[in-house]
């Protein structure tokens, strides 16, 4: 579904490539969560896949043709909401319907209210989004993401406002979501729990510039409760990347 | 009731100002060059049947023509300056240029194509007010959010989407502004198109006036071309209210 | 007027509004100022040019200006409707010299030949009063016209063929400079028609200032009369004069326009029984009962009103 | 070398039009309505002396001198609107019906009050300008994020501190908008200022030209301060450009 | 320290006080962290200290004066980082400093750059914030909080961009700095064992609209390590914790 050949990438400004030479590969339909310091460059990843940014030099593929040519072939959720303060949360919601313009404008509302309702934001429809909470944005900027239909998504620190248990409820709405259509997520997160509970296999960016992305398969099947985290093996793949991660702090 | 309070002391200043305009014009006793107030309205009611029924409507609809076109015509030159730097190249200085040549100096050109007509009246009213809304209204898009037009791209939004729906919305605050200093340029830009002869409106009744020295005269339709400008302006202002509300800080 | 004394530390100022840039018509002022008759007069003039139309009448009736340039039949207009505080205290210019003027090729040579045609005006009352009688000494009137307003250009709005004929332009001016430009022009002009002669130039001032400086401006008359008398006796020299004092002020004249504008103007700044700066009673009464005739003004009033009781001398 | 390229086609294109006006007005064949380029730029090489000593400093004096003033009085104006309500409430309407005044009905009233000199003129300009300056720069400052300027607040900010690190800040992109539009208008508005008698300055030649049908002698004053006003406007929006850097988008 | 007096708020254009009849107190140098889920008024309350939001009813006391006179009473770090988009990092974190105005630029820069280390943001002093990524531009804002240098610290979700280990770090640091300098510090978290490790107690929002906080004392002594979050105390307060959460979600 998704690969990276050799992709580098410099921000401008700065003097050494952020990511450098990264090759790996998302399976279609797999799960990836990407661990990784703070700075480390995992959204500059996800902008390059979603093609804000231009690589340096390598090639990126999505469902195995280069993304120079496409549309729409992934929803993206900026780690900032990016909400559209005119627009109340449903038209924010609805934005990606209206931009496939496939439908009018009551069909859109009510998939939006849908939406809203999945990620429990029901009753908001009509509000500004200076009207919602942290949190309630972070869920709408979701609920936007969701609705762009694409078979991969690109997810940044979707969860990291919400408390822990509207975090649980979404995380199990998302692979219940994500077994039934059969989607690609990359999904960036700073919670290991998270991380090892909703991936198929983690990815962790080992150190910056990020060469390689180290793979951990997660060892428990899907469809998966939470229960499974008390698993021997799924405790010591987590107790495995804090290890990862921690070498990386000090190299 | 309410409104009428809270505007009392804006009204109170204003009376008082109009108070002092009086005072110093009749110290003056020069009325051919600074009438009072009270003269003006006098004439103003004294020449209501033409001011109001021939001239305010002929000034009205130059303007109104005037100032549509140069929505248009700004709009539009906005649009293409931020779509392709080229066009931003070459037409803004063009752009600027127009803006220093006196209304004299062109007056020809304009009588020579158009006549003596409406629209050589309202080329000098597109002259004066297409330039500050291209202007506005070009820095208002370039203000629109990258990334919120990104975000749109990937949804796979081609350049209407993003045009419509993210540099739009951005540029409104801009476009208020311009438009509310459109108006009373648009105004006095019909003015100065009257004198580029005219059968009627109020710059040509003013002017005509001014050569009876004929004081009160003068300034009698310029206070009815305040009035209608603020007017407008204030109709404007509501609207920006209205259509910005997403903006009030909570 | 404390001044008189010809050391140069205490002159009296005069300010001197023009009806309108420096041209043939100024000349006797430069000409005094040049040949220090001013200097003698314990004078200091200094020349300005008006801000609008109405400037060389009001700036000296508001005691902001000494003397202006104004139009005879504009200044009865005031005093009568505004009754403005105006003193006349003399014709620089003996006979109107605003025209009618056409392109040779429309063939508008008499009144009659306006007859549905576009004639353009600068929008005064008073273009529309004179229009009307040249039309009515050919038997018409102004609904056989189009008049129409053409703002501040006459010139451009004959040359560009949007009007057939306009009322304003002055023989001394428009007519050289459009003739220079290679246009053929005919011209009429208003004493033929009925219109009574009027002064189309003349010196004006406030009347309280006349009344507290009349010395003042018995001087400066006085200086202006002499330096009339130079251009009389000099015209090429008084125009090179003028040549060299707008470029001295970086401003370039066309030379033949303006030597064709002295030849005009010379004959009708003095006339036979009227000599320079002279004012008649007559005249006035005659153009006062005209005005009040064709409605432009509400009342009459007694030229004395106007005209500047100054002593008279001989140059 | 580089920039050249890039500016390649902008500059082909001005050339082409230049062209054109050329073909037109030689096709026209009426000098004294619209002369061609060649013969403006041939006056202007003859008449290089008093332009560029006498007349261009003169009215580039004027043009600096009430752009400053406008800057200053605009600026002002907006700071005190946006600080008070009642302030605005009184001063904007006021505002917009100055601008609906045509300059020759108060340009006795200018005369009377500063004589023929400097200020008259200097008057004007402002009188043009300092409206689309404070308009703008007061909607720059509703602009202004209340967020931060609580946050600030919090930090024990004044009203002052707020002003210089938030509102400034916020209002920048509005003040250069307003300032490339006053640039062109000053420049105008010292133009038709001196029509109100002067003894100098490009405009004033302009229409002294005009009274002797001298097309060239028209335009070429005008070409003057087309360029003028276009280089000030190139300056300031590469001080934008330096000032603004923030905004570029990643 | 800090005193609610059965304050009350409600936000216009809703139909119910959000905040009603709060009282609650905060002692002088204690630490607590507020728990409650996406949505109930955490924010809020923070707005209302700050003084950003006025009571409806009520009155709110600092320092035993009420907020209404008072300036520089407590340091807000708001849920958004709020950067100046125009000013480089190390002018943003010295704001405070200089609304004080006591330092010289050159002190005040020393100050910022101490502080950007502390929170890990070494060499990123010049850069502007568009330049960070989401988690430091979060740090940053924590740095430029620090500064502030009030009694009172507000601190809304500070850590919650940060990957785990920086975020430990974080932690510890906080702690740290509050031991040494005697702050009263209120801290908006979702994390329960963060809540758990900082606080001497947790407040739970213990439903929408928020009547009262429920205090849960900490029982680990300070100075704490994280292991103690390993004693069989502290993880039945974290059940206990979770407990009350989920109750207000089904009531
Ligand atoms: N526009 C930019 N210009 C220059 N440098 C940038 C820019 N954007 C990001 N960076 C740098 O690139 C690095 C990676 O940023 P990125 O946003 O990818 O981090 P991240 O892994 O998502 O971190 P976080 O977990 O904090 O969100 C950071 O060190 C940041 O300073
Ligand atoms: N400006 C506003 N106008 C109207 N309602 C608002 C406004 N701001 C917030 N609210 C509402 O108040 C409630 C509480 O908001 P608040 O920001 O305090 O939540 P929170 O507890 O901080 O949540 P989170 O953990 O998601 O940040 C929300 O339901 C929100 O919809
Ligand atoms: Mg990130
Ligand atoms: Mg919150």
């Amino acid at each position: 579904m998704l690969e990276f050949d050799h992709v580098s990438y410099q921000y401008p400004g700065e003097d050494f490539d952020i990511i450098d030479q990264l090759s790996f590969r998302a399976a279609p339909g797999s799960f990836h969560c990407i661990l990784g310091v703070s700075g480390c460059g995992k959204s500059t990843i996800f902008r390059l896949i979603n093609g804000q940014l231009v690589p340096k030099s390598g090639e990126i593929r999505v469902g195995g043709a280069p993304i120079g040519g496409q549309k729409r072939y992934c929803g993206y959720m900026p780690q900032k909401d990016l909400l559209f303060p005119w627009r109340t949360v449903w038209e924010n919601v609805a934005l990606p319907l209206e931009i496939a313009g496939c439908l009018s404008k009551a069909q859109r509302r009510d998939r939006a209210e849908q939406a809203l309702r999945d990620v429990g934001l029901e009753g908001c429809a009509a509000k500004l989004p200076r009207e919602l909470s942290g949190g309630m944005r972070q869920r709408a900027a979701f609920a936007r993401t969701m609705l762009a239909g694409c078979d991969l998504l690109l997810l940044d620190e979707p969860f990291s406002a919400l408390d822990f248990l509207t975090r649980i409820s979404m995380q199990e709405w998302l692979l219940d979501q994500w077994q039934r259509h059969h989607k690609t997520i990359l999904f960036i997160t700073h919670d290991v729990e998270e991380a090892v509970f909703l991936s198929s296999s983690v990815l962790v960016a080992a150190r910056t510039p990020i060469r390689r992305l180290e793979e951990a398969h997660v060892p428990a099947p899907f469809p998966r409760t939470r229960a499974c985290l008390a698993r021997p093996d799924m405790a010591a793949l987590k107790e495995q990347l804090i290890d990862t991660l921690r070498k990386q702090v000090t190299p | 009731m309410k409104a009428a309070k809270r505007n009392l002391p804006a009204l109170a200043f204003l009376l008082a100002l109009v108070m002092l305009w009086q005072l110093g014009a009749m110290e003056l006793g020069a009325a051919y060059i600074l009438p009072t107030p009270a003269q003006i309205a006098e004439k103003l009611w004294q020449l209501r049947v033409p001011l109001f029924t021939v001239h305010l409507p002929a000034t009205l609809s130059v303007t109104a023509v005037g100032l549509g076109i140069s929505l248009v015509l700004g709009l539009l030159l906005a649009v293409c300056m931020d779509a392709s730097p080229l066009v931003r190249k070459v037409l803004y200085p063009l752009v600027v240029a127009s803006q220093t040549i006196p209304t004299t100096a062109i007056a020809p050109l304009f009588v020579l194509w158009f006549g003596y007509g409406l629209w050589s009246k309202v080329l000098v009213t597109i002259l004066i007010t297409f330039f500050p809304i291209a202007i506005t209204v070009y820095d208002g898009f370039r203000s629109a959010s990258q990334e919120m037009a990104e975000l749109l791209q990937s949804y796979g939004a081609g350049v209407g989407a993003v045009f419509w729906k993210v540099k739009i919305p951005c540029a409104l605050p801009y476009f208020f502004s311009a438009l509310k200093m459109a108006i009373p340029m648009s105004v006095i830009g019909a003015a100065i198109g009257e004198w580029l002869g005219a059968q009627r409106g109020l710059g040509y009744f003013s002017r005509r006036m001014m050569t009876q020295l004929d004081g009160a005269g003068v300034f009698a339709p310029i206070v009815l071309l305040s009035a209608a400008a603020m007017l407008c302006v204030a109709l404007v202002s509501l609207l920006e209210r209205r259509v910005l509300r997403w903006r009030d800080g909570g | 007027a404390a001044g008189g004394g010809d050391a140069q530390g205490d002159l009296d100022t005069i300010d001197v509004v023009l009806d309108w840039y420096p041209n043939a018509v100024h000349a006797f002022l430069y000409q005094a100022e040049a040949k220090g008759y001013f200097a003698q007069e314990g004078l200091k003039v200094n020349i300005l040019f008006p801000s609008s139309a109405s400037d060389p009448l009001t700036m000296p009736a508001a005691g902001r200006a000494d003397i202006g340039f104004y139009y005879q039949e504009d200044t009865i207009i005031a005093k009568a409707n505004e009754d403005v505080p105006v003193k006349v205290l003399g014709a620089v210019v003996q006979r109107p010299i605003s025209i009618v003027a056409a392109l040779k090729s429309k063939g508008i040579t008499v009144p009659a030949d306006l007859v549905g045609k576009r004639i353009g005006t600068s929008g005064t009352r008073f273009s529309e009063v004179a229009v009307a009688q040249l039309l009515q000494s050919a038997g018409a009137g102004l609904e056989d016209v189009a008049l129409i307003d053409v703002g501040f250009d006459l010139m451009s709005a004959m040359t560009t063929g949007n009007v057939d004929a306009t009322f304003g332009c002055f023989l001394n001016h428009e007519i050289p400079a459009l003739e220079e430009q290679g246009f053929e022009m005919d011209y009429m002009e208003l004493p033929d028609y009925g219109v009574p002669s009027y002064y189309a130039l003349m010196l004006v001032t406030g009347a309280d200032q006349l009344e507290k400086n009349g010395d003042k401006y018995a001087r400066f008359l006085r200086a202006c009369r002499r330096g009339f008398e130079e251009m009389k006796n000099d015209p090429e020299g008084s125009l090179q004069l003028m040549l060299s004092n707008q470029s001295a002020e970086h401003f370039p004249l066309t030379e033949s326009v303006e030597r064709r504008s002295f030849d005009v103007l010379l004959p009708l700044m003095e006339q036979e029984g009227a000599p320079f700066l002279s004012q008649d009673a007559a005249v006035w009464q005659e153009n006062i009962d005209w005005l009040y005739g064709t409605g432009m003004i509400d009342r009459t009033f007694d030229p004395a009103e106007v005209m500047a009781d100054l002593p008279e001398e001989t140059p």
